[in-house]
């Protein structure tokens, strides 16, 4: 592990681009929005490909702060965080570019929002210190919140508030249990600390329970995922949402879910860990399945991409809880690849919504005929997200499974069910939309320019981490 | 009994009961005599305890400053009818807070008492301030060397004091039209 | 040269139509049939170029040389698990190579005419070529995930040419039909792979071929591939999506939907019948499922009216028959079964696929009629098919259907009931098969007036690959030389000729002189009620479960008690409130009772510090 | 004067007084003369203390006391007087607007 002091910038640009948007006129937000996290990708690519993450190495960086307490802002990028932390420069690089209302109404406030988003995200994605990771992880919130409430249709407010709820609830328990163990590791050691690796050593003295903290991070992190009976909140948020905040929740968000069940529960509570395991599993390929069903019936197509979504993390819940190397390694690449492929489909969806109103899948609009090549996207798109062979999400899925099968042969199958049904919705999806006589032609012009460009680039890396997936399954080379 | 002793009875007297009629009177004017009461029993008090500084500014500042200022704005606002609040408010009300306030006394009072049998540690005993030339001296001593740089904050406090009260006088125009 | 060629061919066919297609509906230009066509065929002429090289490379060489293996990249490697994207070619990849790329290029050239009308052919044969792609990376790809690229990609190109007509609502959702179902297979294959890299630690076909796995491993692993052979190659349970395949070009179904895809499931049978023989149960399994499939396809076939889903039901009867094959541990005769088939099945289909176009979208057999003046070369290549599927010496379907017919007999694995199974469906097969080419092309017109004017032969880009094939039905049974002939073999194979005939020539007695419509019977002709089944059991059972967990679960349970916790939150919040009475003196006298009992609590331990500190 | 705790006694009472002076009345400048009240009791407790711990602290601090109460008077005052230009009335029930 080797110290770097370049791993602030990842945290200091986006503050900055928070900050400096407010002096940006208004018609140039989105330009200035597309620079700064254009800056921001490189930078972060810049760093990874400078660190040397193999046997557990990476780059460390400690500052401090409050070091009395035990809270230092300790930042590392190991094999398993680089990725979230691209992810998050991507992804943000790809939404700023959509074009919607929300450049139109206080864009200030939006590239400031967003960027202050990802500030918080990647604090929360670098930061080994537990109460730093904690902060992050809530102040996630505000930018979220506030653009589902600015930006938002319908029933924001409701949706809003439930998500608020529940995600306070869990992370409330975290914050108790972080209290906790830093208590209890103050008893055992007589320093304060809140860093993960203090905090590691806990869970080798079999003397200490640590169950119920377990169960602190574990709903924290459950909902925030959403794993099955904690992901009432999510569809209306999604629905609600600006694209934007659909893409970040669908993309970011959620991965912080599974971010926090690898880099925290997993060194912290392996014992307890592996206690629960079968029915974390179970309720893995439940939710599977459970979201795979609901997003059959679904009538509104967003809804039908957010049960898919959590169907999907319901996949790779299952890699996590597999509890091995290389079923964690599987679970970070399929985040990756649902990430970039959750993030196509909902932006190519803004891209059909802007083109026509009140898409349902009860009918079906003809729309592809219109628009070729954005329906040519759009079932690549499709077809990452069925994981068929040959694309990034069946990589992922594929491993996933490969490596949960030896461990619960029954929850495996179940969950492949899943991949069944997943044809079924994703497909109705795109046949509903796409196929069929259409009533009425409207004038606007087929995906060009920018969105396609974007769009096709997000589907050329799905196809090609398809076929040269290594680079992401370099982690776990020393098994 | 030593007079200083029938003082301190004839000043606390006068204070409790001064106290006592500034809550109980109808109407603000007799409210704010009773209090000019209580302060000149307070400055006796004061200058009974030896802090003979103290006792000057109680009149000076108290008496000769604030009480002013409260007859002046009794006098602006009019409020010289009686007012018949003490009997609008339940008397479930009345009692709770009167069952608390007793309550709060009987814990101060034992507070009080519970500080009869402590011994002074600190330097300034009586012979010690003698010594120094008496009361003021010894206070300006210790004021403007120790607490010099608290005195100077003190002034920043009656500085905005005097630029809130300032603003507060002036919103007349701005305010009339607006809330009512 | 190398056999990366065979597969890359046909890719680099896909890019380029499917980037002219997309730069033609950017541009808004029209592409001709024949550019597109032409590029697209010869990209398969090429690839069957490369695949003929290694025919004649293989030729003559002993076993243990004719396996060529190409390492092209490593794909997935992670922990103890490495994965190469390899291509491996050996007698059965090649043999199945050369069916789809030069039955494919016919199909290709076919193509041509018969999508002539077609709004954007780019597109189409860019899906022609994704889909021959796809299927030789199925048969070339040396490990199962490997193969599973093709298994799936195939299932793709299949969906998306099933629904190519997208317009139309029912061919859409027969694609998707298609789809799932081999999707529900795919689930079978899937978890093979994953018992197989428990049990051997590879994915590598070979080593799995050569692994000793214990017997209960062997015959889940074998179950489970079977049942994913079962989905894409249309056997029970999972048949009712071929007939619906229909719903695509005509070429397609040629190609696809009777040559090629539908056969990957005796090619994996073959590729792991080292293990199947190790389980014999699964083995009868198979054969039981292939022969009950072979006879009750035939049975449905008897009553359809589409010239389409007849040969649809008879390609999963003969599909049943290379099951059969295969069950009975005749590998060889099921893979010699699906070379001939794919000739003459594709035969039929193109030359239905003929007649189709020549009538103007008429499938229906019984407005057909008498077409033997007018379109002779059909008539003429489609009744060399018939010879062919019948089993008539010395057609090509003769050698490999009395071969796998024998064995239902004399392999160990083989029994009287099988034999008899497999005998009734021939028979079977022998009187719809008639029955179509007889009310087609030999009795009198039943057809409309209008129609019947417009009725003219194909073109030569179309009656050509039928010519070809027609030749090849023909000779291509020769080509295959079976061993160790049995003593009852020749008794067997007259027998069977002789019910072929005879069924044959009662149903030309039937219906040569047919004039109306045939009254069948409609729960044959529906199946046998097996779809409606599915549909209903299936369909509507996915529909009401989702429905009854949304309504239930989603909404019942967790809505609500999301719901409630809102509520309970807002509750509470609204209890508090009522402590806010917006007066001042209310909230000094709470505040004086709470600092009081704060004060009381906190005094009770200063005063005791107050006094110690006294002391 | 040997005994200064009796003062503290003293200084309890007025306190207790001034805080039901508080609570009880509605009108607010009797309110801010019972404050007075109070203040003026905790600087009576600091002399006191300042004789009983020999320290000249609690002197000065009366003193501050003292400037704050001046400081405290004349803003009340004059937050008085605003309020019963917008108001009408020097009583603090009417003050409810912020509620609801």
């Amino acid at each position: 592990m080797e110290n770097n002091q370049e791993l602030t910038a990842l945290l200091i640009l986006p503050l900055l681009g928070s900050l400096l948007s407010w002096f940006i006129p208004k018609a140039s937000q989105r330009l200035y929005a597309l620079l700064v996290s254009f800056l921001q990708l490189a930078t972060g690519i810049y760093i990874a490909s400078h660190a040397n993450f193999t046997k557990g190495g990476g780059l460390e960086q400690t500052l401090p702060w409050l070091s009395d307490l035990g809270i230092q802002l300790q930042l590392r990028l190991d094999s398993t965080s680089v990725w979230f932390v691209l992810l998050s420069g991507f992804v943000s690089f790809v939404v700023l570019g959509l074009k919607g209302s929300w450049y139109r109404k206080q864009a200030r406030l939006f590239t400031s929002l967003s960027f202050f988003l990802i500030f918080a995200m990647n604090t929360a994605f670098l930061s080994t210190n537990l109460i730093v990771f904690y902060l992050a992880y809530e102040a996630v919130f505000i930018p979220m919140i506030l653009m589902v409430g600015i930006w938002g249709t319908n029933a924001k407010a409701t949706s809003v508030f439930r998500f608020f709820l529940m995600s306070f609830f869990g992370s409330i328990l975290m914050l108790v249990s972080i209290f906790y163990l830093s208590y209890l590791s103050f008893l055992k050691t007589g320093n304060l600390s809140t860093n993960l690796d203090d905090l590691m050593k806990l869970s080798a003295d079999s003397n200490i329970s640590l169950s119920l903290c377990f169960v602190g991070f574990l709903l924290a992190f459950a909902i925030k995922v959403p794993l099955f009976p904690f992901h009432g909140w999510l569809k209306e948020v999604y629905v609600n949402a600006p694209t934007p905040a659909t893409i970040w929740m669908s993309s970011l968000l959620s991965k912080l879910g599974v971010f926090g069940f690898i880099r925290f529960i997993g060194p912290l509570f392996m014992p307890t860990f592996v206690e629960y395991q079968g029915v974390l599993l179970a309720l893995a390929a439940f939710s599977v399945i459970y979201a795979a069903f609901l997003a059959i019936q679904e009538k509104n197509p967003k809804s039908l991409l957010a049960y898919s979504s959590i169907s999907h993390l319901g996949f790779v819940m299952l890699g996590v809880f597999s509890l091995s190397d290389a079923g964690r390694t599987s679970a970070i690449v399929l985040s990756v690849s649902h990430g970039l492929t959750s993030a196509v489909l909902f932006y190519l969806y803004d891209l059909i919504e802007v083109r026509k109103e009140g898409i349902s899948m009860d009918r079906y609009s003809g729309m592809a005929r219109q628009y070729p090549i954005l329906f040519v996207c759009l079932f690549i798109g499709v077809l990452a997200s069925l994981s068929l062979p040959g694309t990034f999400n069946f990589v992922g899925e594929f491993l996933v499974m490969l490596h949960a099968y030896p461990v619960s042969a029954l929850c495996t199958i179940l969950s492949g069910i899943g991949v069944i049904l997943g044809s079924v919705y994703m497909l109705k999806f795109y046949q509903r939309i796409g196929f069929g006589k259409s009533e009425e032609m409207t004038s606007t012009a087929d995906i060009h320019g920018f969105d396609l460009i974007v769009v096709m680039v997000i589907l050329a890396i799905i196809i090609y981490f398809g076929f040269q997936p290594s680079i992401f399954l370099g982690g776990v080379d020393n098994v | 009994m030593d007079w200083i002793f029938v003082a301190f009875i004839v000043f606390s007297t006068i204070a409790i009961l001064g106290s006592l009629m500034v809550v109980l009177q109808k109407t603000p004017v007799s409210s704010a005599f009773s209090l000019v009461l209580v302060f000149f029993s307070f400055s006796g008090l004061y200058a009974l305890l030896g802090a003979h500084f103290i006792a000057a500014l109680q009149i000076l500042v108290y008496t000769g400053a604030i009480m002013v200022l409260f007859v002046f704005v009794i006098m602006l606002l009019g409020q010289d009818q009686p007012t018949s609040d003490l009997k609008d408010s339940s008397l479930l009300f009345k009692g709770i807070t009167l069952l608390g306030a007793i309550g709060l006394l009987n814990v101060l009072l034992q507070a009080a008492l519970s500080s009869k049998d402590i011994v002074g540690k600190g330097v300034y005993t009586e012979e010690k301030i003698n010594e120094m030339g008496g009361n003021l001296k010894s206070i300006s001593e210790v004021l403007f060397k120790d607490y010099v740089f608290h005195f100077e904050l003190v002034s920043f406090l009656i500085l905005g004091a005097i630029v809130a009260t300032v603003a507060l006088a002036k919103r007349k125009n701005s305010l009339s039209g607006g809330v009512s | 040269m190398s056999i990366l060629l065979i597969v890359l061919f046909p890719l680099i066919g896909f890019l380029i139509n499917g980037i002219r297609y997309i730069i033609s509906t950017k541009k808004g230009t029209k592409i001709s049939s024949q550019q597109s066509g032409m590029i697209a065929t010869f990209a398969m002429v090429l690839s069957f170029l490369v695949s003929v090289y290694y025919y004649f490379q293989f030729n003559g060489q002993s076993n243990e040389v004719k396996l060529i293996d190409q390492n092209l990249f490593s794909w997935i490697k992670i922990g103890a698990f490495h994965l190469d994207f390899a291509l491996r070619l050996d007698p059965l990849s090649l043999l199945f190579s050369l069916i789809i790329t030069g039955v494919g290029s016919l199909i290709h050239l076919y193509s041509i005419g018969y999508m002539k009308e077609d709004a954007s052919p780019a597109k189409y044969f860019s899906y022609l070529n994704l889909f021959c792609f796809m299927m030789l990376n199925l048969v070339l790809g040396s490990s199962m995930p490997h193969v599973f690229l093709g298994w799936e990609g195939v299932g793709l190109a299949s969906y998306l040419l099933i629904g190519y007509w997208n317009l139309d609502v029912e061919k859409v959702m027969a694609g998707q039909k298609a789809f799932v179902m081999n999707r529900i297979g795919d689930l079978g294959f899937l978890i093979a792979m994953f018992v197989a890299y428990k049990y051997v630690g590879s994915l590598d076909l070979i080593e799995i071929q050569k692994s000793t796995m214990s017997p209960f491993v062997v015959t889940v692993f074998t179950g489970l591939v079977f049942f994913a052979c079962t989905g894409k190659s249309a056997q029970i349970p999972l048949f009712t999506w071929l007939p619906d395949a229909m719903a695509g070009p005509t070429p397609v179904s040629a190609l696809i939907h009777a040559a090629t895809m539908v056969t990957s499931g005796v090619y994996l049978l073959n590729r792991i019948s080292p293990l199947l023989i190790q389980a014999p149960q699964v083995l009868s399994v198979i054969a039981i499922v292939g022969v009950t499939t072979a006879f009750i396809a035939a049975i449905i076939a008897c009553a359809q009216k589409d010239i389409k889903k007849i040969l649809a039901y008879s390609t999963i009867s003969q599909l049943g028959f290379m099951f059969l094959a295969c069950g009975v541990g005749a590998f060889d005769a099921g893979v010699f079964h699906v070379m001939t088939h794919a000739f003459f099945k594709a035969l039929m289909f193109l030359g239905a696929g003929s007649v189709i176009h020549a009538l103007h979208e008429e499938q229906n057999i019984f407005k057909m009629g008498g077409l033997s003046k007018k379109l002779p070369i059909t008539t003429i290549t489609f009744v060399v098919g018939w010879a062919a599927i019948l089993g008539i010496p010395p057609f090509s379907g003769f050698f490999s259907k009395d071969e796998i017919i024998i064995e239902s007999l004399n392999s160990p694995y083989g029994n009287q009931v099988l034999f008899a199974m497999a005998l009734l469906t021939a028979l079977l097969t022998a009187f719809y098969m008639t029955r179509l080419l007889v009310l087609v092309f030999f009795s009198p017109s039943r057809m409309d007036k209008d129609v019947e004017e417009h009725v003219h032969e194909s073109p030569l880009v179309m009656t050509f690959p039928l010519i070809v094939l027609a030749v090849l039905s023909l000779i291509g049974g020769f080509w295959h030389h079976s061993e160790g002939a049995h003593e009852n073999s020749q008794m067997i194979m007259i027998t069977s000729v002789a019910v072929a005939i005879l069924s044959a020539g009662f149903s030309f007695y039937r219906y040569r002189k047919f004039d109306s419509e045939e009254q069948t019977n409609n729960f044959i002709e529906n199946g046998l009620g097996i779809n409606n089944f599915y549909n209903n059991f299936f369909g509507k059972g996915v529909t009401i479960v989702s429905k009854g967990l949304f309504r239930w679960i989603e909404a019942g349970i967790i809505q609500n008690g999301l719901k409630f916790c809102t509520w309970a939150v807002e509750f509470s919040g609204n209890v508090l409130k009522s402590f806010q009475v917006g007066s001042v003196q209310v909230y000094l006298m709470m505040m004086v009772l709470l600092g009081l009992s704060l004060m009381i609590w906190v005094l009770q331990g200063v005063m005791h510090g107050v006094l110690i500190y006294g002391k | 004067m040997n005994d200064p705790w009796l003062m503290l006694i003293v200084s309890c009472t007025v306190f207790v007084i001034g805080l039901i002076g508080v609570i009880f009345r509605k009108n607010l400048l009797v309110v801010l003369m019972s404050i007075e009240l109070m203040l003026n009791a905790v600087n009576l407790s600091f002399v006191a203390f300042s004789k009983i711990h020999h320290v000249l602290d609690g002197q000065i601090n009366a003193l501050f006391v003292m400037t704050v109460a001046a400081a405290e008077s004349a803003v009340g005052l004059g937050l008085v007087i605003a309020m019963f230009r917008t108001l009408k009335t020097a009583d603090s029930d009417q003050i409810q607007m912020l509620r609801d």
